[in-house]
């Protein structure tokens, strides 16, 4: 009988939720999370999503929301798997009063997420990863991937190198290996890298390690015996500790070893600790909570008690953190400008790309955010939906990150042919006429 | 009393031999088919489409075509991601090369192909038998993956190796891209289904099925009565890689609409693809689509009852969800290790002998 | 040379990392018939455990209590306790209910129970990263490294030592106790085993927990390369081809089938793209970084190229067709 | 010792297949030495022996399951060294096993109509569309293989998976599968074992029917004498791989080799 009450029970439940959905709400400003909490690559979904979820939170709890409109997160979990990411985007673009955009967390995901994007009329931010030549705001009109790509960063990384080496003519006969995921985004780096390779001299060599990368000793191995200068790492998941772990063993010193800013967050050196000393990666925002827009999260979510995931209190200010943070502040602003050009509280998809595209967040607006000095000013246009693709480096005293040069700007003479060539030819596949900017 | 046999009489074998001997069983199948073309298309919105039909046909697809060579042979394979991998990738190849191509072309094209490389990983089945099998199967998962991700010819020198979907038209209908009406493409995979559905139902109660049965029963006996059975195995790798080619096509090119070897057609696929058989029924057609349904939907179903019904955090759903997945399969295992489909027939026959018990 | 000697060293470490893996299989099968694919989820369960206890986490609620951490030695006898009750549990839910089903039936219910393992460790114990700090050496092997420039890591060392005392372990256990032969005996036929009064299910018991102790002996070699995360679970695959190629019931086969495609793969991964691309030099250009990542497909097509010799695995027992 | 095969044989009928010095060995076991004997066309064939004497390896070597190291196979005037058994099935060899070898997942129909797999010659196209030659073929095949189901009487087991039948019922359903083959050579191993009075009568009366209504050439492993005594138009006795006896059923019963044999006196 007990069963029977449970089943019973269930069905009541499923019957009676369309009911609920279906009854009318006040407006609200809805933005799904794509988490992913679970699986192998949980540890760096999870800081993110914390982040991208509480900065809005505590918009909410702090301001009543945007201009006085309440902000409702639907989260749904990907698993970081590209069909439980289909099923997710389906399952919440019509939850609450439309989703106003995406921040899909998974390049596969982003993939898939582009030709809906049109047709659905809801953006996508990939916020530096997905599709680089997204870019390209004339083909992609609804796809943002500012700050910075990967090819920009690639770009960057090659500069603070040249830099380091004291010049950029300095790095001829230098030897530059990559160490990639084998995977779409492992791939992103290696043509812009080749292209740099031929114009400053230096040997490049890709080394790929398979998902998920445990066992990589053969590719350090290959290192030991080819001797890089430098080696940039392009991981994921463990594959990040790992390959940390192994050039530590094979000494390698630290302080040449690059990683993409998905390489670089406290997961990543705290297997090592205090022997990943000097490690360093890419960062387009600061590390730690010492800001204003920090305190009050803290302040009105976990003090108070509201916190969606109150567990993760200490580690807020995580790589990962900010970087959801910084996501949803860029966002939110968005959303205030959709609010002033379209002169509306209601908004929808459609002008939340418009919000997007008129971005334009400085050093003056990041300091009333309560965010002075956490990151790079961003301002998006019709045509470049990059914004400015500039990139800082940041290292690991075997405590934290701290940002330690100053940002790069890329090397658009190599990387804009780029953009153009594969964004053109997406446009040529899907018929698809650029738009005049 | 209302689901029987008895009063019916067969006056010729053709009369026996029909798939559905029983006027009942023919009426069912007759709505569940109307519902399905017509009934469906009315209440299909995006999130029917994308998120439970037109997985949920693909999978039945791949399922049958895994059935055909594990549940029917006797040949497991964890090999069905990659076979996927190469359906995929095929059409994607053949679709960029000729864009004049109709999309039933691409996907025969895409089968044909997959059922090539089926043989030739299928080679080794003459000396390797059972579990040992799994290591040829598992090599073809890897190594195709490995192919797709390295040689650039199969994602056309793009920067990634993501591939995307074109605008692609079966017999005039646009069906791939998003913007293709969604009810489209579902009556597209559901036809596509349906008649590969039905040709296998005809293989494997004819010649064919008989052939593989006797293989996977008893290989020495087949053999003494005249099977070869190494041709018979192979030709159940080529059908079977034939059957999960067109699956791995439709979940590229109608599905998904992009994909990326490892992440799309990865070992999971696998896995999920011989759950759906053995929770659905070896060796039976009907449990494909119920092993399909079974494991497409329940994660759906029970995530929607824990976070909508109950109001659980995303998280811990999922959570719930995974273990909760793991005990119905042990569950199912050790109620009915014959599957779904061999509980509705023990249901059928209750029905049948209804309302007398004996 | 020195570095091809490198290599190889290397990839028998690696190999013997993988060994660790499949010896949990081998027990299993060999007494109970069982391909328990759940061995790699184990490890992850029984390493996460063994942190847990550590750093005094409580269960289910992804905090730490500083002051219910234990000391090490505490918390590994525990962990083993862990891993017991677990048997325990799968033999009651599940082993139990199967009894003489088709491999195939229990295979797959060996991977429900890897579902089952996941999201329930992921519930007890949190998706993080853990740092798994048990003072095991780590890094190379400073003297080989700075005399001789050869790269050995320290804790593959202790790793291949743990496996050389586990298979000692082992052996003795299987050949000198008595619980050892009952087990053998429930190996080679469980009726007759059922016939002379052995119980089948305090057998199960034994051999899961023994496994258990193997797969938290993985875990922790393991975790320490890498921390302890969900990952580990797919360590599971690596250990496949060891098990295949050794044959599925043999001890010796494990480590052999490990010594093997560990070395094999290594050598494979770091020379092949080179020497490939130098033998079809002048007739196509073929890029050297092609053949890299290969490790995961090369062990099963190594594997593969064993079985077509010997369709039993190298120290299999021999399949014999009759009627 | 008998080294006159052909003594007995009746002079008319041919010779559908001879065995001549067959040896075989698993590693150092020898199951058959030097065994020559051959079975006519039309004729009741038995093999007799007490177990272990290499009956069943012999029917096996028949049927190419095993090669024997020496010796020669003539069937239907070819000499042969091995064959596939397939190859065999396809030159019109069909047999049953001492353990029964059915497909175990598969009803009863559809095990006999296995047993015309040779005969079914529609390529897999048709066969998916279940239409014109497939269809056609499949009725036509499954006519004969009715007639085969009257003939032995297990018209009320068509639709049963075969595992699920009783001993006695699945023995007479290989039986049915083996008819199928249309075989010009049966070979019948112990198809009687493990049977009650009633059903070893009934099996008695298939195989004589086979023999006469088909014309069928048999040959049978049997423990039963009185089976084989009633059955067999010739016997040929082995023992410890040997041949010991070869002719009809009462020379055999009379020889003193055989006696000794099946009383268990030792050799040499």
């Amino acid at each position: 009988m007990k069963l029977r009450n449970w089943i019973l029970a269930a069905a009541a439940a499923v019957v009676a939720l369309p009911l609920a959905a279906g009854s009318a709400r006040a407006y609200e400003l809805t933005i799904p999370s794509m988490d992913y909490r679970t699986g192998p690559y949980a540890p760096n979904g999870i800081p993110f999503a914390n982040g991208w979820t509480d900065y809005f939170t505590m918009l909410n709890e702090r301001d009543g929301g945007i201009n006085g409109v309440k902000i409702k997160m639907v989260p749904c979990e990907t698993a970081y798997n590209t069909k439980k990411g289909v099923e997710c985007y389906e399952k919440t673009k019509k939850a609450g009063s439309g989703a106003l955009v995406y921040q899909p967390l998974s390049t596969g995901i982003t993939y898939q997420l582009i030709p809906k994007a049109s047709v659905d009329k809801i953006p996508i931010h990939s916020m530096g990863y997905g599709r680089t030549s997204a870019a390209n705001g004339k083909v992609f009109k609804w796809v943002f991937n500012f700050p910075a790509t990967y090819w920009s960063q690639a770009s960057a990384l090659v500069k603070y190198i040249g830099e380091k080496e004291g010049g950029m003519d300095k790095l001829k006969g230098k030897k530059i290996h990559l160490v990639y995921h084998n995977s779409a985004y492992g791939k992103e780096p290696i043509r812009t890298l080749e292209k740099l390779s031929e114009k400053h001299g230096f040997a490049f060599k890709a080394l790929a390690v398979d998902h998920p990368g445990q066992e990589q000793k053969a590719t350090w191995l290959k290192i030991r015996r080819d001797k890089p200068d430098w080696i940039l790492l392009w991981g994921w998941g463990v594959m990040n500790q790992v390959a940390i772990k192994e050039a530590v063993s094979i000494r390698f010193p630290m302080d040449r070893f690059i990683g993409v800013w998905w390489s670089g967050s406290e997961n990543d050196v705290k297997p090592s600790g205090m022997a990943a000393k000097g490690y360093l990666s890419g960062a387009f925002h600061q590390p730690g909570k010492n800001f204003q827009a920090h305190r009050d999260i803290l302040k009105y979510l976990y003090d108070a008690g509201k916190a969606p995931h109150p567990d993760f209190k200490d580690r807020v200010g995580e790589v990962l953190y900010n970087r959801g943070l910084v996501a949803a502040m860029w966002n939110s602003e968005a959303i205030r400008n959709a609010m002033k050009i379209h002169g509306t509280k209601e908004i929808t998809g459609a002008m939340m790309r418009d919000g997007l595209e008129a971005l334009d967040v400085d050093e003056a607006r990041l300091k009333e955010l309560g965010l002075g000095g956490f990151t790079i000013p961003v301002k998006i246009t019709c045509a470049n939906h990059e914004g400015p693709g500039i990139v800082a480096v940041q290292q690991w005293d075997g405590k934290k990150w701290s940002i330690v040069s100053k940002f790069y700007e890329p090397d658009m003479a190599v990387i804009q042919p780029l953009i153009d060539e594969d964004s053109m030819k997406y446009a040529k596949e899907n018929n698809i006429t650029p738009r005049t900017c | 009393m209302l689901y029987r046999e008895s009063g019916l009489f067969k006056t010729s074998y053709a009369a026996d031999q029909v798939i559905f001997p029983i006027p009942q069983d023919r009426w069912g199948i007759l709505a569940i088919l109307a519902i399905a073309f017509v009934g469906v298309p009315l209440i299909m919105d995006d999130y029917w489409a994308n998120a439970v039909f037109i997985p949920f046909l693909i999978y039945s697809l791949a399922a049958l075509g895994l059935n055909i060579l594990t549940g029917y042979c006797g040949q497991l394979s964890l090999g069905t991601g990659g076979f996927l991998a190469v359906g995929g990738y095929s059409s994607y190849k053949l679709m960029t090369s000729f864009p004049e191509l109709d999309m039933l072309l691409v996907l025969g094209g895409a089968g044909a192909t997959t059922a090539l490389v089926g043989l030739l990983f299928g080679l080794p089945c003459l000396r390797i038998k059972g579990f040992y099998l799994v290591v040829a199967t598992l090599a073809a998962q890897f190594f195709i993956i490995w192919l797709f991700y390295k040689v650039p010819w199969f994602y056309n020198y793009n920067a990634t190796g993501q591939i995307s979907v074109v605008p692609r038209e079966a017999l005039g209908f646009l069906v791939t891209t998003q913007r293709a009406d969604p009810v489209v493409r579902y009556l597209f995979v559901l036809s596509i289904v349906v008649v590969f559905a039905l040709a296998a139902k005809n293989m494997v109660r004819g010649r064919f099925g008989r052939m593989w049965m006797a293989i996977r029963d008893m290989d020495i006996a087949a053999e003494l009565i005249g099977i070869r059975p190494y041709m018979m195995k192979l030709t159940a790798f080529a059908v079977s890689s034939f059957y999960i080619g067109v699956a791995g096509a439709l979940i590229f090119a109608v599905w998904l609409g992009a994909a990326e070897s490892g992440e799309t057609y990865g070992i999971d696929e696998s896995f999920l693809v011989l759950f759906m058989i053995i929770v659905g029924g070896l060796g039976s057609v009907l449990g494909s689509f119920l092993g399909a349904a079974f494991i497409v939907l329940m994660p759906i179903g029970l995530k929607n009852l824990l976070v909508d019904g109950f109001g659980m955090t995303a998280v811990l759903a999922k959570h719930i969800e995974i273990t909760a997945f793991g005990v119905l399969i042990i569950f199912f295992l050790i109620v009915e290790p014959h599957g779904l489909a061999r509980l509705w027939q023990i249901i059928k026959e209750k029905l049948r002998l209804w309302p007398y018990p004996h | 040379m020195l570095f091809v000697l490198e290599t190889v060293i290397s990839g028998a470490l690696a190999g013997i990392m993988y060994s660790l893996v499949a010896l949990g299989f081998v027990l299993i099968f060999k007494a109970s018939g069982v391909f328990n694919f759940s061995q790699g989820v184990m490890a992850l369960f029984a390493a996460l455990t063994l942190v847990g206890l550590l750093s005094g986490t409580i269960p289910f609620t992804n905090t730490d209590n500083p002051a219910l951490a234990l000391p090490v030695w505490a918390a590994i006898p525990l962990t083993i306790f862990v891993m017991f009750i677990v048997a325990v549990l799968i033999e009651k839910f599940i082993l139990r209910h199967l009894v003489n089903q088709e491999h195939i039936i229990l295979f797959m219910a060996m991977v429900g129970l890897t579902y089952v393992f996941e999201g329930v460790g992921d519930m007890m114990w949190g998706s993080d990263v853990k740092v798994l700090d048990l003072g095991l050496p780590q890094g190379a092997w400073d003297w080989l490294f700075d005399t001789h420039d050869l790269y050995v890591e320290k804790i593959e060392m202790v790793a291949a030592a743990t496996a050389a005392v586990l298979v000692t372990v082992l052996a003795v256990f299987f050949q000198k106790t008595r619980i050892g032969r009952a087990l053998r005996a429930v190996a080679d036929d469980h009726q007759a085993a059922l016939s002379v009064g052995i119980s089948l299910r305090n057998i199960w018991i034994i051999v899961w927990s023994a496994a258990g102790i193997v797969a938290l002996a993985a875990g922790v070699m393991w975790g320490a390369k890498s921390g302890v995360q969900f990952s580990l679970s797919l360590i599971a695959l690596k250990a496949l081809p060891v098990l295949i190629l050794g044959g599925f019931t043999s001890i010796p086969g494990a480590i052999v089938g490990g010594l093997i495609i560990g070395i094999g793969e290594k050598l494979v991964e770091v020379f092949s793209g080179e020497l490939i691309a130098a033998a079809f030099a002048g007739l196509i250009e073929i890029d050297p970084g092609v053949f890299s990542a290969t490790e995961n497909w090369f062990a099963y097509v190594l594997a593969l190229f064993f079985l077509m010799f010997r369709p039993q695995g190298l120290f299999g027992e021999k399949i014999i067709e009759r009627v | 010792m008998n080294a006159a095969p052909n003594k007995k044989a009746n002079g008319k009928a041919e010779t559908l297949l001879s065995v001549e010095a067959v040896s075989l060995s698993f590693g150092g076991v020898k199951a058959i030495r030097d065994v020559s004997f051959d079975i006519k066309k039309g004729e009741i064939r038995a093999i007799i022996g007490p177990n272990g004497a290499g009956k069943t390896s012999m029917l096996n070597v028949i049927n190419g399951f095993y090669h024997p190291q020496e010796g020669t196979i003539t069937y239907k005037g070819k000499t042969r060294n091995q064959m596939r058994p397939h190859v065999a099935a396809s030159q019109g060899i069909a047999r049953t096993f001492q353990n029964v070898a059915l497909f175990k997942g598969m009803t009863t129909l559809d095990n006999i109509m296995s047993g015309r797999a040779l005969r079914m010659k529609c390529n897999i196209f048709w066969q998916m569309l279940y239409y014109g030659p497939a269809k056609k073929e499949e009725l036509e095949h499954r006519e004969f293989v009715e007639k085969i189901i009257d003939f032995l009487e297990i018209q009320h087991i068509r639709r049963i998976p075969v595992g699920k039948l009783p001993y006695g019922l699945q023995k007479r359903v290989e039986l049915g599968r083996a008819l199928a083959m249309e075989p010009d050579l049966l070979l019948l191993d112990e198809p009687m074992a493990g049977m009650n009075l009633e059903e070893k009568e009934d099996m008695c009366r298939f195989v004589v029917d086979v023999s006469e209504q088909y014309g069928t050439t048999i040959a049978l492993i049997e423990h039963d004498m009185g089976v084989v005594m009633d059955l067999a138009d010739r016997v040929v006795v082995l023992d410890y791989g040997r041949k010991i006896a070869d002719g009809t059923p009462k020379q055999v019963q009379n020889n003193q080799d055989v006696i000794d044999a099946y009383l268990g006196v030792s050799h040499d």
